[in-house]
């Protein structure tokens, strides 16, 4: 195999990260997650979420670009994977936009919330 | 400019009786918004239709060339007419959403007021719920008054289907779904009762259901609108049929309700009892079978000697029974939950004592012969509107 | 200039290798060199056999639809024979079942995988001019899913069957005791073949592209494959979690779906029209990728407005994504919800519109051969106008309060799915078929079963718009005596196409025993796969393929004296023909 | 995927590979890609190709998830208390862990130190057998408290440990057992035969075994300090981050009986406490509902908060048993649903309520677990791989390719985490 190294084309394409960057990347991480516990314990109210999924947002971001070296990577591949998020987002928006406008509509989900109102006999 | 298409079209729409139409006839404010739409998507599909088929037929014959020869052009683009050709029906389209979202809207938007009327739909049969519990399988409404329908189903999704009022709403269990109209043109009575009266005895004889489509009038003799479930739902799904009936007036109506609910002196209390069963939700918690829903079975109750939930017991006899209809949290049955509503004020003495006389018949060896009955008439809602 | 001639200053390109003297078919022999085959072009050919198998079942079981509605209480399934093949169930158990059957297999097993699996996979690496797709053994694995899928619908059938409608709506499918589970298994494996496929593609399309061919050289069947693939990838997996649940909610009541246990219906629906309706694309973008190359190749003219079709393609593609909720108009969504899912239908049909736009004006000013691809290609053009036009009238919600769930449904979505997908399926068949077993076919039988496959197809279909404008709910085993002229005329015209496909089938089995070989080029087409001998050799190019222009027809000639294209340039004294100056010195010579 | 790209190209025909490429591909680089870079960028678009279907599946049981948290918000917010924070915690660390030991063994065989980089890959391991190891603590005190999905749902709160059913930890830990003894036989075998290769895989393989049961351990004490802490101080959540650390040393060492009588106490509490006492005991407890005024007033004031809709729901259904009682059109909806009056009172339990959550916790969970057990036999594979030394600055692309699938599951992980348990 080392008979083909070298300057060749097609060859010598490994990237690989410096383990400081990865090892910083693991701390912030564990970080992260000891913050997002600690926060738990205080009522947010409907905040809670909000700040929930931004950390979580941010600790996908570091393991997406950097574990994953997707900040390196070739725009197509960063493409693809950014763009499924995209079309999640389409699927629960829809659908929970769906769901939800449908409580304060003509037909209210019944599942637990009995709206049974009842017509005059 | 918009607001006079549906004029234009609506002239087109117009010929909906005859027999070549391409719908069933027109019978609900819905019909006509729906119809002239249909009839505009239809005009501007058979221009770019006719025109495309034109083009694609001339142009295959026109350059039609033996093997060998070479085209007259090899033009590969013009930005300008694919632009042109890209975004000019567009606005066709939204003239089409336009109107198709507006008609949509009218059939979600419930008018206050409307005449309200439950409906549960099973396997495969419906129950048209007229209040004071009086169910019964075809749907009469009033013309020129807008009907209100609150759905639910009991066990998959069906969906309810008047194409003469092109309305059609998906019931879909563990929820309520509501659906309007205005019927405009109301079913005439095409046969005399004495006519009907013979059906219903030829029907008693050979023990027949009312075939609806062969007779085309209700046993009311009322002329009718076809009612489907337009949702698969299981095996008779296509039989999962009744029919609509339009009254003139609101007072047609009522008495129609009336004639429903109250025994015809020709019938037996014990017979009457057990449609009265069938159509007032008895059926719904008390089996007649011995199976244990949420109320006790009915089977072998009269009579038998009943342990309480208070530890003591009582003797099922008829007064009995008719404290339970009237009061039945008075004396709770063991084992059971005190959930059954009062039928006080529901049921007329004549109702009571012929729901308790079916009851007795349950007792009694006949009870499996009830059993059957209860059966054919759950398969079959056409042959309990029969009766 | 004489037809048949070289032009002066001109003269016949040597193809620059001698005809392999193996090619893919005879290379190797035995069974197992197929079942273990990674040639991508094998894996298309038993793909190829295998939905056709798929469609000849779902086919048989669409002939057993119509001849039940013959009458209005049912024909076919009330004859004693049924009562003697399964005495537990009713003729009406039997048509429920059956619709069931044609509509999954014909979607899952024939529609999905046809024009991507079977002819995507013989094409698609041989029109980049490339040697294999990215992953063969990925390839092979998911024909063999293919194959795993079919046998759990074999399985269900022989099992308690399938009642559920394709669509396996809950509560209904969990709560009916036929055999779900074996049903959503095989579906979901199916999923996965489809997935890998898709995956596998688009990794050939971005990096087996040979020097030279960029982006926009691609034959438009490339870009609608990648277009394809691309819905594959990203949708077929909610199908997998979908079917997942509801197979756990089958089993183990979870209780997202099922009311009885304080699910909701309407989720299940929203889930699986998030995959199915892009998948109506996926079964149809192929087909426009085989149009665009069969109209420009049969009409001997550059494609008319290529950017406008390949990014109509991936418009398609995405759009596709947006407008599920079409199939839930009256199923209860929120008004709001309705009226945006109404208006992004709209938009969908713009690119549809652009493509037949653009064959039209291809075909304008060609020099069309009415060959066999031909018409069915000028059949596909016509029946998906109406397809795509009646669409339209379901895309408005007023008229879809009426329309939905009637026959006017079952009519706009066979106008598409077979008037279009079937159609451009049998053409790309004939099309490709030279190409694939080096045989030449029988023109006049080819023609004449696009001609009866044609007026059967509309004789069948086109009363059922009327049907359906008048009423008659879909899925109905027995209908009200009104309808019966228009279904017997349906049931008439179901005959007729049956007879046509089977026209078609006969032409093409007589063709492997008693055809002409076929020469590299008999249409004279342009793009790479005809510049390879017919059938290609194992490796598909001897050597890297010179890529040009996939709709440059100018310089391929009908030579009249060996009656078959030749491609020419211009000559040239001092570069020996033998030694194009884009090809690398080859040893083999 | 990665399997595709592996060394050996077994075509069905080596000899017309063989005029003219051969001197141009090494063993590494399959016939029908030109250079290995080409191979690398193929398998990598493949592989986050593969990782977008992967990302849409999972995005089904979030969407299940957000639709059912926003209907019964009070539902996800009383089942949350029953998730133990402080294991998803752990977990959470661990499956972190994990990501960058990967991340560093894909840099290790980019700069082919081999053995760096079989260490990086069976520590990866370890910590997946570790984080299964906690799993199955979880999954198996749930499953015997009857916490299950809807349809199984059993979970009593008058008696939530029912004793005597069956030890499902015993049942999850078995297959394990059974691997790593099997293992051990390999690894004594294989020594005396003196196979030193196989000797060398089964060293780490064992070693990553025998890490599944570290992590039961692990789970074990974390699970009786954490409910123990729980149980006494459950009103107050403000300390329970700190609190929660230092019980664990406290009471490292104590059984589960401790835990046990939390849940009863806390079914029983009054609920005035604190809001999430108040939705467990709400949701769970049987005998609160039933008919009497009292408790009737009780929920009317509870419904009034608008995000208590589970209770909002039993005020409807009461009000439907009055207007039916007077007379109303009923609607026959279905029994156990909703409507009737019956289910409303018989079925106070709920399975249908609080068993959603634990089905959608369920599938999201065990399906994220069947992803790390479908890693870790990928990873097996890599290991050896490793251990042969297969992989070059050429050729790293299997490592890369499973690296980028094990940060999948970590990111996977990051977001059910704190949906699952950290709701307040």
């Amino acid at each position: 195999m080392s008979a083909h190294e070298g300057s060749r084309e097609g060859y010598d394409f490994a990237h690989p990260l410096p383990l400081p960057l990865l090892f910083g990347v693991f701390v912030v991480l564990t970080l992260l997650t000891v913050l997002t516990v600690f926060q738990a314990n205080f009522d947010l109210g409907s905040y809670d979420i909000i700040v929930v999924m931004i950390i979580a947002t941010i600790k996908a971001v570091l393991v997406g670009s950097i574990f994953m070296h997707l900040a390196f990577d070739k725009p197509m591949n960063v493409i693809w994977f950014l763009g499924s998020f995209v079309f999640v987002g389409l699927f629960i928006m829809f659908t929970l936009f769906d769901n939800r406008a449908s409580q304060g509509d003509d037909i209210p989900v019944t599942n637990d919330a009995v709206m049974a109102a009842p017509a005059e006999g | 400019m918009l607001n006079m298409i549906p004029a234009a079209i609506t002239l087109l729409a117009d010929q909906t009786e005859s027999k070549l139409s391409l719908f069933p006839k027109s019978a609900s404010t819905f019909s006509s918004d729906s119809d002239w739409i249909f009839h505009f998507i239809t005009i501007v599909a058979l221009i770019f239709f006719i025109a495309i088929v034109i083009a694609l037929f001339g142009f295959a014959l026109k350059y039609k060339k033996a093997k060998g020869q070479q085209a007259e052009s090899q033009t590969d683009h013009n930005t300008t007419i694919e632009l042109v050709w890209s975004i000019g029906p567009s606005f066709l389209l939204i003239v089409m959403f336009y109107f198709g979202a507006q008609g949509f809207l009218n059939h979600r938007t419930i008018p206050e007021g409307a005449y309200d009327l439950g409906v549960d739909a099973y396997k495969w049969g419906w129950g048209i719920n007229y209040g004071k519990f009086v169910i019964h399988p075809e749907l009469h409404v009033v013309a020129g008054e807008p009907t209100k329908l609150t759905m639910t189903s009991k066990d998959v999704i069906h969906s309810l289907y008047i194409p003469a009022f092109r309305v059609k709403k998906d019931i879909v269990p563990g929820r309520f779904n509501y659906m309007w109209f205005k019927a405009t043109e109301p079913s005439e009575k095409i046969a005399t009762d004495e006519e009907l009266e013979q059906l219903a005895a030829k029907d008693a004889e050979t023990n027949a259901s009312w075939d609806y489509d062969a007779r085309q009038f209700t046993p009311d003799g009322y002329s009718f609108y076809d009612l489907y479930c337009a949702e698969y739902c299981g095996t008779n799904h296509s039989q999962m049929q009744t029919v609509v009936v339009v009254h003139e007036t609101r007072e047609d109506l009522e008495a129609w309700i009336k004639k429903y609910s109250s025994r015809p002196s020709t019938e037996s209390p014990a017979s009457y009892g057990e449609k009265l069963y069938q159509r007032r939700g008895c059926k719904s918690c008390h089996s007649i079978d011995g199976t244990k829903l949420v109320g006790p079975s009915w089977k072998d109750l009269a009579g038998k000697s009943r342990p309480l939930a208070s530890g003591e017991s009582v003797t099922a006899d008829e007064n009995y029974l008719r404290e339970s209809i009237l009061n039945p949290k008075a004396k709770i049955a063991a084992g059971f939950q005190p959930v059954m509503p009062s039928y006080k004020g529901q049921l007329t003495d004549d109702d009571i004592y012929s729901l308790i006389e079916y009851i007795k018949s349950l007792g009694e060896a006949g009870a499996s012969g009830g059993e059957t009955t209860a059966a054919e008439g759950e398969g079959q809602p056409a042959e309990a509107a029969a009766e | 200039m004489s037809v048949g001639s070289v032009p002066a200053g001109y003269e016949v390109k040597d193809p620059g290798y001698p005809t392999p003297e193996e090619n893919y078919l005879t290379n190797s022999r035995g069974l197992l060199t197929w079942v273990f085959t990674l040639d991508h072009k094998r894996i298309g050919v038993m793909y190829l056999v295998g939905v056709s198998l798929a469609f000849l079942i779902a086919g048989l079981l669409a002939l057993g639809i119509r001849l039940h509605l013959f009458a209005p209480d049912g024909w076919l399934f009330n004859n004693e024979f049924f009562k003697w093949l399964a005495p537990d169930k009713a003729p009406n158990d039997i048509y429920n079942q059956v619709f069931t059957l044609h509509g999954a297999i014909m979607v899952f097993l024939f529609i999905i995988p046809s024009i991507p699996a079977a002819l995507g996979n013989f094409l698609v690496p041989v029109m980049l001019g490339a040697k294999d797709v990215a992953f063969p053994r990925l390839n092979l694995s998911s024909f063999f899913l293919w194959v795993a899928g079919a046998v759990f619908f074999v399985m269900a059938l022989l099992a308690s069957g399938l009642d559920t409608g394709w669509t396996f709506y809950t509560p209904y499918s969990t709560t009916t005791d036929t055999s779900v589970i074996l049903a959503t298994s095989g579906a979901f494996i199916l999923g996965f073949s489809s997935i890998f496929t898709g995956l596998n593609f688009i990794v050939t399309i971005n990096t087996m592209r040979p020097p030279g061919m960029t982006w926009f050289r691609m034959p438009l069947f490339l870009w609608a494959t990648y277009s394809t693939s691309i819905i594959q990838v990203l949708a077929t997996p909610v199908l997998g979690i979908t079917l997942l649940l509801l197979i756990a909610e089958r089993t183990m009541h979870i209780g997202i779906f099922d009311p009885e246990y304080n699910g909701d219906p309407v989720t299940y629906q929203h889930f699986f029209w998030f995959y199915s309706h892009p998948a109506v694309y996926i079964m149809i973008l192929p087909a426009f990728g085989v149009i665009s190359e069969l109209i420009s190749v049969h009409s001997h003219k550059r494609i008319f407005g290529y950017r406008f079709i390949a990014y109509s393609s991936i418009a398609i593609a995405l759009l596709g994504f947006l407008v599920w909720g079409h199939h839930m108009f009256t199923a209860g969504m929120g008004s709001m919800t309705t009226i945006i899912f109404s208006a992004l239908t709209f938009t969908v049909s713009v690119p549809s519109a652009i493509k037949v736009f653009n064959w039209l004006a291809t075909m304008y000013k060609g020099a069309i051969t009415m060959t066999t691809p031909m018409c069915y290609a000028i059949a596909f053009i016509f029946l998906f106008t109406i397809g795509g036009l009646t669409g339209l009238h379901l895309g408005t919600l007023a008229t879809d309060m009426h329309l939905h769930d009637t026959y006017f449904v079952v009519a706009h979505f066979h106008y598409v799915m077979v008037g279009g997908t079937l159609v451009a399926f049998l053409g790309a068949v004939f099309h490709w078929w030279p190409k694939m077993f080096g045989r030449m076919y029988n023109e006049l039988g080819g023609q004449i079963s696009a001609v009866i496959v044609f007026l059967g197809f509309n004789l069948t279909f086109l009363p059922q718009f009327v049907l359906g404008s008048r009423g008659m709910p879909r899925r109905y085993a027995t209908y009200d005596p009104e309808f019966a002229g228009l279904h017997a005329m349906s049931t008439w015209g179901a005959l007729l196409l049956g007879i046509g496909l089977l026209v078609a089938l006969v032409v093409l089995l007589v063709s492997l025993v008693k055809g002409k070989k076929a020469p590299a080029n008999p249409w004279g087409a342009a793009t790479l796969e005809w510049a390879c001998t017919s059938p290609p050799p194992f490796y598909n190019f001897e050597r890297p393929p010179v890529v040009g222009d996939p709709y440059e027809f100018g310089d391929i000639q009908w030579d009249a004296a060996s009656e078959r294209y030749v491609k020419i340039e211009p000559k040239r004294e001092t570069v020996p023909s033998e030694k194009p100056a884009e090809s690398p010195a080859h040893a083999g010579e | 995927m990665a399997t595709t790209d592996a060394g050996h190209s077994a075509t069905a025909d080596h000899s017309a590979d063989s005029h003219g490429h051969d001197h141009d591909h090494p063993s590494y680089l399959a016939h029908h890609f030109d250079t290995p870079e080409q191979q690398f960028d193929s398998g990598k678009l493949g592989m986050w190709i593969f990782l977008v279907t992967e990302v849409l599946f999972f995005s089904g049981m979030f969407c299940a998830y957000a639709i059912y948290r926003s209907w019964r918000p009070d539902v996800f917010e009383g089942c949350s208390q029953f998730l133990n924070t402080k294991l998803g915690a752990i977990n959470t660390g661990v499956l972190l862990f994990s990501s960058f030991t990967m991340a560093w063994a894909v840099r290790a065989s980019q700069l082919e130190q081999h053995k760096k980089t079989a260490a990086l890959i069976a520590s990866t391991l370890c910590c997946a057998m570790i984080f299964l190891g906690v799993k199955a603590i979880e999954y198996s005190h749930k499953w015997t408290m009857g916490l299950l999905p809807a349809g199984l749902f059993t979970y009593d709160p008058s008696n939530p440990h029912p004793v005597g059913g069956p030890n499902y930890l015993a049942y999850i830990c078995a297959p394990f057992a059974v691997a790593t003894v099997g293992i051990f036989i390999w690894l004594v075998v294989s020594f005396l035969r003196g196979a030193k290769f196989q000797f060398e895989c089964a060293k780490p393989i064992l070693v990553v075994f025998l890490c599944f049961f570290v992590g039961v351990g692990l789970g074990t004490i974390l699970e009786s300090g954490g409910s123990e802490s729980h149980g006494t101080e459950h009103a107050a959540h403000v300390e329970g981050g700190e609190h929660d650390s230092h019980a664990e040393g406290e009471h490292a060492g104590e059984g589960e009986h401790a835990a046990e009588s939390h849940e009863q106490e806390a079914a029983t509490e009054e609920t005035a406490e604190a809001a999430p006492t108040e939705a467990i005991a709400g949701l769970v407890a049987p005998g609160t509902m039933v008919s009497s005024d009292n408790e009737l007033d009780v929920i009317k004031r509870l419904a009034a908060d608008t995000t208590n809709t589970g209770l909002q729901g039993e005020l409807a259904a009461r009000q439907a048993q009055n207007d039916m009682a007077n007379g109303a059109i009923t609607y026959h909806v279905y029994d156990d649903v909703s409507a009737t009056v019956a289910a409303a009172e018989e079925n106070v339990m709920r399975k249908s309520r609080a068993g959603v959550f634990f089905s959608i916790y369920y599938c999201m969970t065990g399906v994220h677990a069947i992803h790390i057990l479908a890693g870790i036999g990928v990873l097996i594979w890599l290991l050896v791989r490793a251990l042969r030394q297969d992989f070059n600055k050429n050729y790293f692309g299997p490592v890369d390719y499973v690296g980028l699938y094990w940060h999948l599951v970590d990111l996977i992980w990051i977001y059910l985490f704190p949906l699952m348990y950290l709701i307040r």
